[in-house]
This record gives C-alpha cells, structure tokens and sequence, in this order.
C-alpha cells in the first residue's frame, strides 16, 4: 500500500492518459525539450542569464532598464510569468535571494532551480544565519559589506547583477558571459575571476 | 459556491501555520551543495515536473502551492521536492475530475507581470506593521515576519491576493504589493546585523503607529 | 568553562525555533485517543523509561529537554515520545562519561517548590508583553506568544530560568513565574473565544505600554 | 545501521551496566513497581488524584487549601518536586491542561500520562482549536461557559478540579472517588454522572 514516488507517478500518468489528458510522447517530448535547453541555453538557463548580467555590465542603458524594470528589459531573451526584480550588487551591498515558503526562483530567466535551493537547510537558514550559509557556499563577505536577503513570498522573482569583476575593461558580452556563474545570480557565489 | 464561503470552508479545513513555512527554524543542517547536479535525479522526477502541465490550466499557482502545504507535517519533511509536487497533483487532478472524466476543465485567465502600480496606500520609507493574518487559509506572509514592523523599500507591482486563488482556484482583484525591508536584528535577535526583505500585500499590512 | 561562556557555545549551536514547538501548528489530524491503553505500549519503551534515572541525578530537566529538541526535524516528527527519550538519554549518558567510565558525575542541587513569591514586578491584572528572545538557546515560551501582550493572573511561584539550567546542566538563581493570561482572539485571530494561560518567567515579558 | 529504537535500549543498557551504572534487576524492579503503582494507586496515579478531587469535593477547607496552595495541600497524599497550581471549574469557566513545548503533566499526582496527551495532534490544536479537540473527545461546553486552555510553559503542573456531579450530596469520598476520571482531571472529559 506504500507505493514510492516511482510507482505513484507511473499510474496517475496512467490514469491521466486513460481518460485523454495526457500522451506520454508529449510528456517525453517536454522533458527531452527542457533537458535541452538546459544543456544548450535555448530556453531559460543558467547560459540565459549569464547573457543577460553580461550584457548589463557592458551596456549602461540595459543596465539602468533592467534595474527598472527587468520584465520589459529581458523581454528579448525571454518573456516573464511573473514579475522580475534585479538587484545590483555594490561594493557596500550584497544581495542573496530565497523563498522560505515554498521554492520561488527566477526559473523563468535561469531555469529550475539546483536541489539546494529548493532544501529545507537553505530555506530555514538564510534568513536567519545568512553569513553562516554563505561559509558553507565558500563566500566570505568583507566586514563593511550589508548583507540584503530577499524572501520571494510573493509573485515576484529576484535575480541577482553581481559585481563586474575586476580586470574585464574592453571584454565582449560573450567573454563575460562565461564568469557569471549560476550561484552568482542567486547571491551565494561570486562571478568567477577572470 | 460564493468565493467567500469557499474561503471560509478552506479556513475551517487548514489555516497558515504549517511546517512548510521554514523561514528561521533551527535544527536544519549543511546545506546539500551539489556540484554537477542533473536537471532531474530520477527518470520520475522528470515525469512529475511534465506532468504538472495537465492540472495547471484549470488551477492557480497558489492552489498548487496550497495543496502542498496539506501534507502531513511528517510527510513533508521526509519528502523530496518532487514528491511534494507528486502529492498536489494527484490531488488536483482529482478535485479537477480528469481521473474520472475526459472533459478538459476549463482554463482560467492569468495576471500578466505589469509595470509599478500607479497609486499605492505607502511610499518608499513609510513603516508598516505585518498583520497577524493567521486564518487566512494560505498566506505568503512568512511566519517570522508577523507582527513586525518594516520599511517599505517599494509599491513593487500588482497581483491578485493568494489567499483568495488558492481557495478557489481563479484569480480575482489584483492589489498593490510592497518589497518591505526588515531589521534582522528586531527579528531574530541583537547579534544578528543583515536586512530581510520580503514582498507583501496591501492586506497584510497596516501603518505602524511607533 | 564559565556558565557564559557555557550558554553562549550553545547558543551558537541551535536556538529556539525547533519543530518540537507546536502550539497553534496546523496540519495535525484528530487526537490519537487509546481506551485501554496500557502503561508502556512496548517493554522497550518501560525500559527506557527507567534508563532516564541513569542520567537525571547529574543534570537538569531542562537540559534533557532541550538534548530532545536537538533532534533533527524529521526525526522528531517521525519517532515517538520515548524514542524521543531514548534519543536525549543516549546523549546524555555520553555527555556525563556513563557509558566510557565507571565513576558516577555528583548529583546536582534541585530547587524545591516553594509558596507564592514574597515580591514580585508585576501584579495580578498589569499587563506585560512577551520578549522576542529568540537567541536563548533554549527557551518555555512558546513561539505563539511571542511578542504578544497579555494580563498577569498571578506572580505564580519562583524557578531557576530554563535557559541556564539547559546549557549548564545545573541550576542558578530563581526568578519570579507569573501566570499570564491571553485572549486567543489577539493570538489566532478573531474567531476564537477562549483564554490561553502560559507561566514565564521574568526575564521573559516587559511592561506593555499599549 | 539503522537501529530499532529496542535494539539501540539493549545497547544503552548493556553499556551502562558494563560500566556499573545500571544493574537489570534494578530497571526491571521499578518497571513493575510503576505497574503495580499504576494499577492499584500505591503511587501517583489516576486514584490519587480521584482521591484529592473527591475530598476537595467533600472538604471545604481542603478545597480551599487546595487552591490556594496545592503542593502543601496534596503533601499528605504525595510529596511534589515541582510546583502544582488547581484550577476549579466552575458553572462559568472550564479548564483544559496542555504542554505544547514537550508533555508536561501533573504526574506527581496523576502517573504517566496517556499517548493522546503526549501526541503532536493534542499539542498543537488544544491551544488553537480547544472546542474542536474536546468535541473529538465526547464533550461538548454550553455556549456561555469560558473555555480557559493552560499550556504548561514552566515547572508548575496543573491539575483541573472538576464541578462536583450533580445529586452526590451526602456521598463518602469513597463513592466520589469513583466519579472522577483521569480526563475529567485534565479538562477533556466531564466526572461520571451517578
């Protein structure tokens, strides 16, 4: 009578296709599409947003549209659900992003999310024990550093504009892109040096 | 059935405190870090992530979220994320007769993100007090926040209010929400200095008298 | 190690916002009610019961407590009250060398329950809100009340404070319990008629000035 | 590796013993003993405190002693090593006993206390929804009757003294005893009716 998660998925998509509601082809279909463009970058990914923080460092008035409003200006990489909200990194303040109450995440530019955002550990302590969580992600904050967190409990969705890193005067969007790392546009990482 | 007896049969049934809302509980561990993590872990978890797109249609996000949120605590906390999301759907395909009949129910309309409200009952740097909403049937107000007093940071944009979408499963009114911003220090206590934002809505809030 | 220093370790690994405070959580079905039922529902668990007088002559209760609410959430909300015992003894009997030496720790100094206080800072009928001392490492107020404001019944009796007596295993000096009486309407919201009562100590309420 | 809770008690208590901590005989004696005690009220146990209810019942001054100093009052019956607080009910008010951080509960007067007490499901919905949980239990308030929950926060115990059965004037303690149930002692049952 205890069935796992394996055996329960396996008869409601059964149950689902009996009565016409789903097709199985079309369910491997999606899967094969969203494991695509996670690979590739064709669809919302960690590779879209990276294009995205990228091209606000290199472009003043995309930078200054995004921090406007980000829905309007990422609406030529990928149009929004819900509500975006983009916040720039400083030298004085840092920002981290989470949803305590469920798994909010900007999927809509970066895709889903990685299994530890989505953790009770993550959920329960960023809020709480920011700098603590952050050791355990490598980050070090420098001691006049604020420390911003962003609880996503309602529709909108947060993304972070890390710090362009030192050094990169005169780099393409494309060679930039490469130092924006996932946990970088969460605030749990920094950009990579180049 | 009118939306506000629907409501209030929700709120009889299950109301806000659940274990579901984390925000500041102790006794978690290490973050799970995982490095080259795959977009599923398991061939079902795929299936289940697809399989979301047969009950959402006819469904609001927060309904989905809602359902979750009536796992058995124990159950909750000793399921995985996709597990959690195996459970609310199930369910709603149920409540939505697609395990039983082949009529497609209907979709519902959906808010469309919209630019900054145009008018809103407060403005960068007024205080507002986080109500103690606590028979709201669903609510995004995290636990940790009630009764606490803010600095509204912005009128962030508009939305309809969760608690009425998950009762009923369309949207109605939108209201203005607010990115309001907290002193960790007032919530979790003197040693701790970071800033704690959160967005909130106009009926979660009121003006703070201190 | 001073009894600060002591209090201050524990603090930094793990509060008070465990799963083990229930008060008010939703998602609870009907009370589990037994006829018959027997004393212990296993013979392990009589036994257990038993071993807990192995470990109480060197510590507190208040340290047993707060030893069960290390447990990790999931496992609380997945073991029963006396393997929830057992967890606390096996840890107790490690912290005080039971299982890896013969010698027996000295039995600490108990308070005894003594008549009413003969001062006290507040008297029956003033009204005094609950502290939000959410970094004392362990703490008897529940997290429901936290921050509300209630009206004193009675300046109840004097005990050492929990939060001591958890992180040193040994009790220090008394303070004054008041019986605090709540209206359940400011707590859980207007649909609620009745009266909570909660014993805190001193340390935790201040004067309300609402 | 994963333990039964039975194996990792054997284990604790052989450890203990080969150090000289505990002897078998010893455990085994005070588990019969609390059996025995349980059964025929020796010991804190339901008698004993169907025994102080009945004679406050009965004893005018007692009962006043009772509420005004109940550790005192119960010392000829059992000697308490925590405080003890009696609540009276009256036509007006009912009282109902909880512990919603762990399980406390008068068992310097009462014994161990039941599972349903000590459950997740009493703990956290008798301070929220005391009507709906004490409606689970058979009984039903008169609507102009206040309904005052303790939550057993500190040390104090509680123990509820419930309204003398109606049509029992002239009853020994003896016959009183016998109305008064462990529930009816904790505020989630009425004493029987003669």
């Amino acid at each position: 009578m205890n069935l796992t998660p394996e055996e329960r998925v396996e008869i409601l998509e059964r149950q689902l296709h009996d009565q016409g509601h789903v097709d199985p082809d079309t369910i491997d279909a999606h899967i094969t599409a969203i494991e695509e463009a996670t690979e590739d970058g064709t669809g919302p990914s960690t590779a879209l947003g990276a294009k995205v923080v990228a091209r606000a460092w290199n472009d003043p008035q995309f930078r200054a549209r995004l921090l406007d409003d980000a829905v309007a200006a990422v609406a030529e990489y990928a149009s929004q659900a819900v509500p975006l909200a983009v916040l720039a990194d400083t030298e004085a303040v840092h920002h981290v992003i989470v949803c305590t109450l469920c798994s909010c995440y900007p999927s809509g530019l970066l895709g889903n999310p990685p299994a530890w955002y989505k953790s009770f550990e993550y959920r329960s302590r960023v809020v709480r024990e920011p700098r603590a969580v952050l050791a355990e992600f490598g980050m070090e904050l420098p001691e006049d550093m604020a420390l911003h967190v962003h609880d996503s409990t309602a529709e909108q969705r947060y993304l972070v504009l890390p710090m362009r890193p030192a050094g990169t005067q005169g780099w393409s969007e494309e060679r930039l892109a490469a130092l924006v790392t996932r946990d970088s546009m969460v605030g749990t990482g920094w950009p990579l040096s180049h | 059935m009118s939306t506000r007896r629907a409501i209030d049969e929700i709120v009889t049934l299950r109301a806000v405190d659940g274990v579901h809302d984390l925000g500041g509980m102790h006794g978690f561990g290490a973050v799970p870090i995982e490095t080259g993590e795959p977009l599923f872990h398991a061939p079902w978890e795929g299936r289940v992530w697809a399989l979301l797109g047969a009950v959402m249609p006819a469904t609001t996000i927060d309904r989905f979220r809602w359902t979750i949120e009536q796992m058995p605590p124990a159950e909750y906390l000793t399921s995985g994320y996709y597990a959690r999301w195996l459970w609310a759907i199930e369910r709603l395909a149920n409540e939505q007769g697609l395990l039983t009949g082949s009529a497609e129910p209907a979709p519902i309309a959906r808010p469309k993100p919209s630019s900054r409200p145009a008018t809103a009952r407060w403005q960068r740097g007024e205080r507002v007090r986080v109500l103690n909403r606590v028979s709201a049937g669903h609510t995004r107000v995290p636990r940790y926040l009630r009764r606490h007093v803010g600095t509204v940071e912005r009128a962030a944009f508009s939305w309809p209010p969760p608690a009425e979408s998950a009762a009923t499963g369309r949207y109605g009114n939108a209201e203005v929400v607010y990115t309001v911003a907290f002193a960790a220090a007032d919530v979790f206590g003197p040693d701790h200095d970071h800033t704690l934002t959160a967005d909130l809505g106009e009926s979660d809030l009121e003006d703070s008298v201190t």
